[in-house]
């Protein structure tokens, strides 16, 4: 079924009786030619452009509860391609690009807004580093503005210029960064890969990967053993737990991170505003909400909650930066899991086992790589060669040295990020 | 050449009051830390007992002798507040001067730990927190070490290079707790 | 309209307030809800999508409907719950979410295209062309979205942060809360009793009922007093625990002054606790769930529980005939209280076929509502379905609905515990220890008889001070009200017309039908498909219900359903009550060196690092910065310069294996370092990059000195902490730091021993002093410190005293300079002569440069082990294809280079896969005019003489350099020397 | 959320820092670069259950911790000082 304003008309006059589901409810089969384990936003899409890149239908997405459930359910929608390191650079620009047809090519309005991104700087030093990183954008073909202080008075008025703890030097303009409405996207490839025939099977936990001579030949789930020639694992939050299935120990550890919304407010914010000095970042929803976050609450976490001290770091650094926001209440606060990785950046790659492949350690930036890493990794998993833009996402980059993403310069080991 | 003067870390900025609540800068005289060595902590004690009539504290504990204070402040450190230290306690600790370190004011009257409640994560009322009870912990987001050295009379330690925020954030705190004494009983502090 | 004689609240002044513009005059205390109420006010909001007129529905901080704007000007306040903010004299409150006018909203429009605004419509549609998402479409949704409006100005209001300690912590002060507190109390536990009304009591309150034989207030009334003389019971009103977090934590946002006409400035308008308890009885109680039918979200349709606390506690009812319709005894309660009071009772419909009836009230048993009918102004009609069919339309202009209670689980959900369908109430019901230590007692647990609820709380209390191996006595439980609950479940009504689930978001019936017709059937992409439940009010009215129809749709059970998590805050916090303290600069602590004033009141701009400031440059007469860099690094350069290097971690390093421990911790040998030596050192991460770098001076055989860098001192510190306690545990080594200590000043330039000279005590030997010395010195009879070493490339010495001298020794170091032809300088003078000597800073040693990027390389791998030797071996850290330390200088004399620059080789275009380097530092040169800069080139160590391009896209600028070796400037070193 | 520091007694996280797992502590002998090292640097059990893991006391007594804990519950079972745990595993 196709959407379109004149069907949302025609369908409103008579009763909204026509519309269908956006998907199946399959029941598993006892094969297929690839299993993808985890339908949230990087596992749907991965199947949506197996299908539609590759032709290759005969795929099962397995996702334990409900789909889009992972962190593409609980995230703060920010899509941006604001990174300078080689490997990095080149997947996000990439990524970029797909969200930027993305609507069209899925026939689903997913609202990407590309109201702009402001990275605030507050030294010189900072400066410097910023414009290392912008002239890297644009190396790379993306766009980025160089913004001083009075630029940055003129896009967003309403910060305190004149009494801030740390006083605002400028700002990284990305005009085409942006926010998402995140279920959106994962609706949205999960109801194009469905439209290809991919089957989407919601509560099938993944129990165990069997392994026979060095080779996956299928995985055992709640709803019973499937078997399968390649295996995707594209579960950020549980990778460990789904590695350790093929006797694997990855170079991940999970950590929370928090994020919080208010009450709905007339339009007040109409950029993403990033503070990296203060670890706080906010954007404006569509529908009021302020959606911000700040930074790791830094203990190892599978709770998919955090605490206070992390909380009310955030909401102090945005009253010290916008303290317009003051009187704007929290509404609900929640958290994800994030797969960090040494070096904060992921991992596109084969395991060490035959026929499985890995798709992780997003750390907190995986909703805008949705497409890209879904494009990236299909391409992977049906010719077995590294896509281009992601080819620099190694799993053995932590034994070479070679190739490390390290964008925050805090550490190419655990918990420095 | 003309005299260096020394000049205190609070000079300018103390003393104030809120509601009935003091806040002072103290000068505590010598800071010196104490390090004892590896299994060195009872010959220091009794190093210190000969030297400077107080013992080596057990963690939390600040021994508040007349002259001397010896105030425990870490894993295996405490501060020997007040005479310099007698010679003989470097066989058994590493020695290191902190006169200047250290931003030191004293905090006084009942609601002291009330105001404090704003600042600090640890429970400091006088029931809890007892004459010679002591802490490393934070005030705000800084690192301090508070001691009770009276029934109402809270020490607090903060870096010498923090003392302007030291005194801003408890000058806040203790105006906000005044203004809601004010408040309890209907007479706005004035 | 008011009852006369009627509310608890009648002796309370009369005052007047403005809503909407219109002065109306109020009971002081009340709440807004209810002043309005009085005057007659039914439209006090609007909803969120259709812009639907609304009234209030409930009496607390569950509103969904009457969200107003409190204040004017920089301070005011959106979406303030008109039933918990309190009439004071002065107050005034606007209608949200409407234009111009709540009562007369331009909006409302949206309400006629309500079927095409179905559930997800904007997923299918706005897509063409695709430039019209960000300039037509969003705007316009984005301006009709929303409720309230900030201000848009800085916040004005004091807020404050606090915290608490008690052993137990009673949540909600309604009978079983009392009786928890009491219990405790009385067995002398530390108690807090938080409430999140304005006085405590809860339901008793708002109910005629009788407690211990007396009236329900009055019994409150005595146990507070109770209370109140307990030292160790601490009693909180307008405060509600927001949150519940790991080891007994919990958020509370106490409301201090918003209900004051004129409270005083230093007053926080919110309090944000952080309360540690050992145990917690969660005593929150209840909420009223409404059921759905057409028309439920009219303007005069409200729970028939609010009903009664408007009418018993505050006098006022929104109307002169009402009909009450539910599904338990609360309708018969709610018919009896309104007759009672005199309001005309049309009917009271009760779905239960068995209902008792309320003499004097025409009772419809086994009847449902089928429909609220009327105008703008709410309620006109009501329309029925008997028992046995037919239809009935009653004229009303008051409905009172009770689809029975929702025990407020909220809390026991906020560490992921599942709330459990108890089939007996038809509700969910806390699941065992989902938060530890915390007791649920009372209505939240599903017992909702006032006797049930004060025998709760005294049980729970006693069994949570038993965990805590405390006695506490058993509690004389007083008599009350203790009739069973019977309850036939319903949650909504058949028939034409939409039937609101959330209200706020206005999600209807049709809705979820529509989102499980699509197959977003679990019940998570329901909500997020329909909003329902995202909206202020976070579901606690409606979950449930559209759980319950979910749950028709899809042909299973409710608990087969499942259920949403609440989260955090149960109420919403504004963000500058949790993030007190730090608007303005209480962001983080200040750091002012000894000499910030001398600094300022030279005029010099004062930069952050590290929470330090420090200066830029101290100008003179106009000069601007670069000017002044020059004339200050030129005066280094010629006579000698001051500058006050405090800021650098200083770190104090003793015991018998100090230097052992140097060793393992840097990439470089410190054992071999003589005592009154110094020397430089290079510190590794374990993963092989390079951490901070400084210089150490040894001081005995058993006692080192280490410096780090301003921005790296804590990290640096924590490093070698963890290094001492966790990798060498049995060395003797220890540590403290000593930055705050001494007041450390840079005295570099060729005069500055002749300087020294005359401050020091016996004066300055130069011969005593080589490069890289250090020792005692004394200034005044004051004991300080020496140090022979140059960040300048001239000769050059650090001198230390006690911090208390700081301030009067920089002005005698700069006076004397000046009387040399010196005088201070500052970051940007340090910055320039640095990179004319290529010396590192954070700009390059950025957390990915390894000692093989600097050119350190042989230092690591020379050395036994250390921190981040095994890592730094690793292929990939050194190599050709790695970008090194390099200088650069421009090939047009005085070209303006800039940091942040790429660098290509000539004639390539500029793309990233040409990318061979970058640009880390850039600044003034005096030794060679115009700009020098430095940066990091791939395979740059080879590659001296050859000619670059730095391109800079933000600035607009290509520069031609000639690579260069990182020191430029005197490179045999002879003038540090001296 | 609060940890029982084994000196200063039960304090609220914001005074602590946390570092990552416990193998830290087992930082292999070898000064080569060497699967093992790899493993002790990168690579995690990352349990969803009970873990060991680091914390100082950073704005306390400046103690490092071993930690034992739940990272489903965030449920504390033991504190314990990493010097003793270190010592334990004979460390230098």
């Amino acid at each position: 079924m196709r959407f379109s304003g004149l069907k949302v008309i025609k369908e409103g006059l008579t009763g909204n009786r026509g519309w269908r589901p956006h998907w199946r409810d399959p029941d598993p089969k006892g094969a297929y030619d690839m299993v993808i384990i985890g339908g949230g936003g990087h596992g749907l899409a991965t199947a949506y452009y197996l299908a539609k890149e590759h032709g290759i239908t005969n795929v099962a997405v397995l996702e334990k509860g409900y789909l889009g459930g992972g962190n593409v359910g609980r995230n703060t929608t920010i899509v941006r391609a604001n990174y300078f390191l080689p490997g990095n650079s080149e997947f996000y620009s990439h990524s970029l690009k797909l969200w930027e047809s993305m609507e069209e090519e899925l026939n689903f309005n997913v609202m990407h807004s590309q109201r702009g991104l402001i990275n605030l700087f507050h030294s010189d030093g900072q400066r410097d580093a910023f414009a290392r990183r912008g002239n890297a954008m644009v190396n790379q073909g993306d766009d980025a503005i160089l913004l001083d202080r009075e630029g940055v008075r003129q896009h967003l008025p309403y910060l305190d210029f004149e009494n801030t703890r740390f006083p605002i030097y400028g700002g990284l303009y990305h005009p085409r960064g942006g926010t998402a409405r995140h279920d959106a996207v994962a609706w949205g490839y999960a109801r194009g890969a469905d439209a290809r025939d991919v089957d989407l099977i919601q509560n099938c936990a993944v129990t165990g990967i069997d392994v026979e001579q060095g080779r996956v030949t299928g995985v055992q789930t709640t709803r019973g053993a499937i078997r399968a020639k390649k295996v995707g694992v594209v579960v950020a939050g549980r990778s460990s737990q789904v590695a350790a299935m093929a006797g694997l120990r990855l170079p991940i550890e999970s950590h929370v991170l928090q994020a919080f919304v208010t009450e709905g407010l007339k339009p007040a914010i109409d950029h993403v505003v990033s503070f990296g000095m203060g670890h706080f970042y906010i954007s404006q929803s569509d529908k009021g909400g302020l959606v911000f976050g700040g930074d790791l609450d830094f203990y190892a976490s599978y709770a998919a909650r955090g605490n206070l001290p992390m909380a009310e770091h955030v909401m102090e650094a945005g009253m010290t930066l916008m303290p317009m926001i003051g009187k704007a209440k929290v509404l609900r606060s929640w958290g994800g899991i994030m797969d960090m990785t040494p070096d904060g950046s992921p991992i596109i790659d084969r395991a060490p086992v035959e026929g499985l492949y890995l798709n992780c350690g997003w750390c907190y930036g995986g909703f805008k790589a949705v497409p890209g890493s879904g494009f990236s990794f299909a391409h992977l998993m049906a010719t077995d060669r590294h896509h281009a833009p992601a080819a620099r996402y190694r799993l053995d980059r932590f034994a070479t040295g070679r190739g490390l993403m390290d964008e925050e310069g805090t550490g190419a080991q655990h918990n420095l990020h | 050449m003309a005299e260096l003067r020394a000049t205190t870390p609070c000079a300018g900025l103390l003393p104030l009051r809120a509601g009935a609540m003091w806040l002072e800068e103290v000068d505590p005289g010598r800071i010196t830390s104490l390090m004892p060595g590896p299994g060195q902590a009872g010959a220091l004690d009794a190093a210190l007992h000969a030297a400077h009539g107080v013992g080596w504290p057990d963690p939390g504990t600040a021994h508040l002798g007349d002259g001397a204070a010896v105030i425990w402040t870490g894993m295996d450190q405490a501060m020997l507040v007040g005479p310099a230290p007698e010679p003989a306690l470097a066989e058994a600790a590493a020695l290191t001067d902190q006169s200047d370190a250290w931003a030191v004011v004293d905090l006084s009257g009942e609601d002291g730990p009330e105001a404090l409640a704003r600042l600090v994560p640890v429970d400091l009322r006088a029931h809890v927190f007892a004459e010679g009870a002591t802490a490393r912990t934070l005030l705000g987001h800084m690192s301090v070490s508070i001691t009770r050295t009276g029934p109402e009379r809270l020490r607090i330690m903060a870096f010498r290079s923090m003392a302007g925020t030291l005194v801003h954030e408890l000058q806040t705190a203790m105006e906000r707790v005044a203004a809601r004494r004010g408040l309890e009983t209907g007479a706005p502090d004035g | 309209m008011r009852l006369a004689g009627k509310g608890r609240n009648r002796d309370a002044e009369e005052v007047r307030f403005r809503f909407d513009g219109r002065e109306l005059r109020g009971r002081a205390g009340e709440p807004l809800a209810a002043a309005l109420m009085a005057q007659g006010v039914r439209v006090m909001g609007r909803s969120f999508k259709y812009h639907r007129p609304r009234g209030v529905m409930t009496a607390g901080s569950e509103e969904p409907n009457a969200l107003v704007t409190v204040g004017r000007g920089a301070g005011r306040e959106p979406n303030v719950r008109a039933t918990v903010q309190e009439v004071h004299a002065g107050l005034e409150a606007f209608g949200q979410n409407a234009w111009p006018l709540v009562d007369f909203d331009v909006m409302a429009v949206n309400d006629l295209f309500a079927p095409v605004l179905g559930a997800g419509f904007y997923y299918k549609t706005f897509m063409w062309p695709r430039r019209f998402w960000e300039k037509v479409y969003e705007p316009a949704i984005r301006r009709a979205a929303g409720l309230g409006a900030l201000s848009g100005e800085h916040n004005p209001d004091p807020y404050e942060k606090a915290f608490a300690f008690c052993d137990l912590l009673v949540i909600g002060a309604g009978p079983a809360g009392l009786m928890a507190a009491l219990t405790a109390g009385r067995a002398g536990a530390e108690v807090i009793l938080a409430d999140e009304g304005v006085e405590p009591g809860g339901r008793l309150l708002s109910e005629d009922e009788t407690v211990a034989g007396q009236p329900a207030h009055v019994w409150v009334a005595t146990a507070l007093a109770e209370l109140a003389a307990m030292p160790n019971v601490r009693v909180m009103t307008r405060t509600t625990v927001t949150g519940a977090y790991d080891q007994g934590t919990y958020g509370a946002l106490e409301r201090v002054s918003g209900h004051l006409a004129s409270p005083a400035p230093e007053l926080p308008r919110e309090c944000f606790w952080r309360i540690s308890a050992k145990r917690a009885v969660l005593a929150a109680g209840a909420l009223e769930r409404p059921v759905a039918f057409a028309g439920n979200d009219r303007p005069g349709v409200m729970m028939a529980s609010a009903l009664r606390s408007y009418l018993h506690r505050w006098g006022v009812v929104p109307g002169r005939s009402a009909v009450v319709f539910g599904n338990n005894d609360d309708a018969q309660r709610t018919a009896r209280d309104l007759a009672a009071a005199g309001v005309h009772v049309a009917a009271m419909v009760d779905a239960r076929p068995d209902a008792p009836e309320v003499p004097g009230v025409p009772t419809h048993r086994g009847a449902v509502v089928t429909g609220a009918a009327g105008g703008r102004q709410g309620v006109e009609a009501v329309s029925l379905r008997l028992e046995d069919g037919r239809e009935e339309r009653l004229a009303a202009d008051t409905l009172a609905v009770s689809g029975g209670w929702n025990p407020t689980v909220h809390l026991t959900c906020h560490m992921n515990g599942r709330p459990v369908w108890n089939e007996e109430i038809a509700a969910f019901v806390p699941a065992e220890g989902a938060v530890p230590g915390l007791t649920p007692a009372g209505a939240c647990a599903g017992v909702f008889s006032t006797r049930g609820c004060l025998e709760a709380g005294a049980r729970a209390a006693r069994e949570a001070l038993a965990d805590l191996g405390r006695q506490a006595p058993a509690a004389e439980v007083p008599e009350a009200e203790d009739a069973p609950y019977r309850l036939r479940p319903l949650w909504a009504v058949e028939g034409k017309g939409r039937a609101w689930l959330d209200f706020q978001n206005d999600v209807t019936v049709k809705d979820v039908k529509l989102a499980a017709r699509e197959n977003y059937r679990s019940v998570e992409h329901m909500k997020r498909y329909t909003t329902q439940g995202m909206a202020p009010d976070q579901g606690k009215n409606s979950n449930v219900a559209a759980l319950a129809v979910l749950a028709d749709a899809t042909g299973r059970s409710i608990p087969e359903t499942g259920t949403t998590t609440f989260r955090p805050p149960y109420v919403p916090v504004s963000i500058a009550a949790m993030g007190a303290g730090a608007q303005g600069e209480g962001f983080a602590p200040v750091r002012h060196t000894t000499s910030h004033a001398a600094s300022r009141a030279r005029g010099a701009p004062m930069v952050e690092a590290g929470l330090w400031y420090r200066p830029s440059y101290f100008p003179q007469g106009d000069e601007d910065w670069e000017a002044a860099c020059r004339r200050e690094a030129r005066m280094v350069r010629a006579a000698v310069g001051v500058a006050d290097v405090s800021t650098l971690g200083k770190i104090d390093v003793q015991g018998a294996d100090a230097a052992r421990f140097l060793d393992f911790v840097y990439a470089n040998t410190f054992s071999t370092l003589k005592p009154g030596r110094v020397r430089y050192g290079l510190m590794l991460r374990e993963d092989g990059h390079v951490m901070d770098d400084g210089t150490t001076a040894r001081f005995g055989e058993d006692h080192f000195v280490t410096t780090t860098t301003t921005a790296a001192a804590g990290e640096v510190m924590a490093h070698l902490e963890w290094v001492r306690q966790g990798l060498c545990p049995a060395w003797d080594v220890r540590l403290i730091s000593v930055t705050e200590q001494w007041a450390q000043f840079a005295v570099a330039g060729p005069k500055s021993a002749e300087l020294l000279d005359g401050l020091i005590d016996g004066g300055l030997d130069k011969s005593a002093w080589p490069f890289m010395s250090c020792g005692p010195v004394t200034v005044q009879g004051i004991e300080g410190r020496l140090f022979r070493i140059s960040f300048s490339g001239e000769e050059g010495y650090e001198i230390a005293l006690p911090a208390r001298y700081g301030a009067a020794l920089f002005e005698e170091l700069a006076t004397r300079a000046e009387a040399l032809g010196g005088g201070p300088y500052g970051m940007e003078a340090l910055n320039a002569l640095r990179v004319e000597k290529g010396f590192i800073t954070h700009a390059e040693i950025h957390g990915r440069t390894t000692a093989f990027d600097i050119g350190m390389g042989r230092m690591v791998s020379a050395k036994t082990d250390c921190i981040g030797k095994a890592a730094a071996s690793r292929e990939g850290l050194s190599g050709p294809e790695r970008e090194q330390l390099v200088g650069f200088r421009p090939v047009e004399e005085g070209a303006a280079m800039s940091a942040g620059a790429h660098v290509f080789a000539e004639g390539a275009e500029a793309v990233r896969e040409n990318d061979q380097g970058y640009v880390t530092s850039v600044a003034p040169s005096v030794a060679f005019g115009g700009w020098l800069a430095l940066g990091f080139l791939r395979d740059g160590r080879a590659r001296h003489g050859e000619t670059v391009v730095l391109v800079d896209h933000l600035r607009g600028t290509r520069v031609r350099a000639t690579v260069q070796e990182p020191v430029q400037f005197d490179p045999e070193g002879g003038r540090l020397r001296g | 959320m609060r940890l029982r520091c084994p000196l200063c007694g039960e304090r609220d996280r914001r005074e602590f820092s946390y570092k990552g797992a416990a193998v830290a502590l087992d930082r292999p002998a070898t000064e080569d670069w060497s699967a093992e090292w790899d493993d002790y640097l990168h690579n995690r059990a990352n349990p969803a259950g009970e873990t060991r893991d680091l914390w100082q006391h950073a704005a306390g007594c400046g103690a490092w911790l071993v930690v034992t804990r739940d990272t489903v519950t965030h449920a504390v079972t033991e504190v314990a000082l990493a010097r003793d745990a270190a010592r334990g595993k004979g460390a230098a």
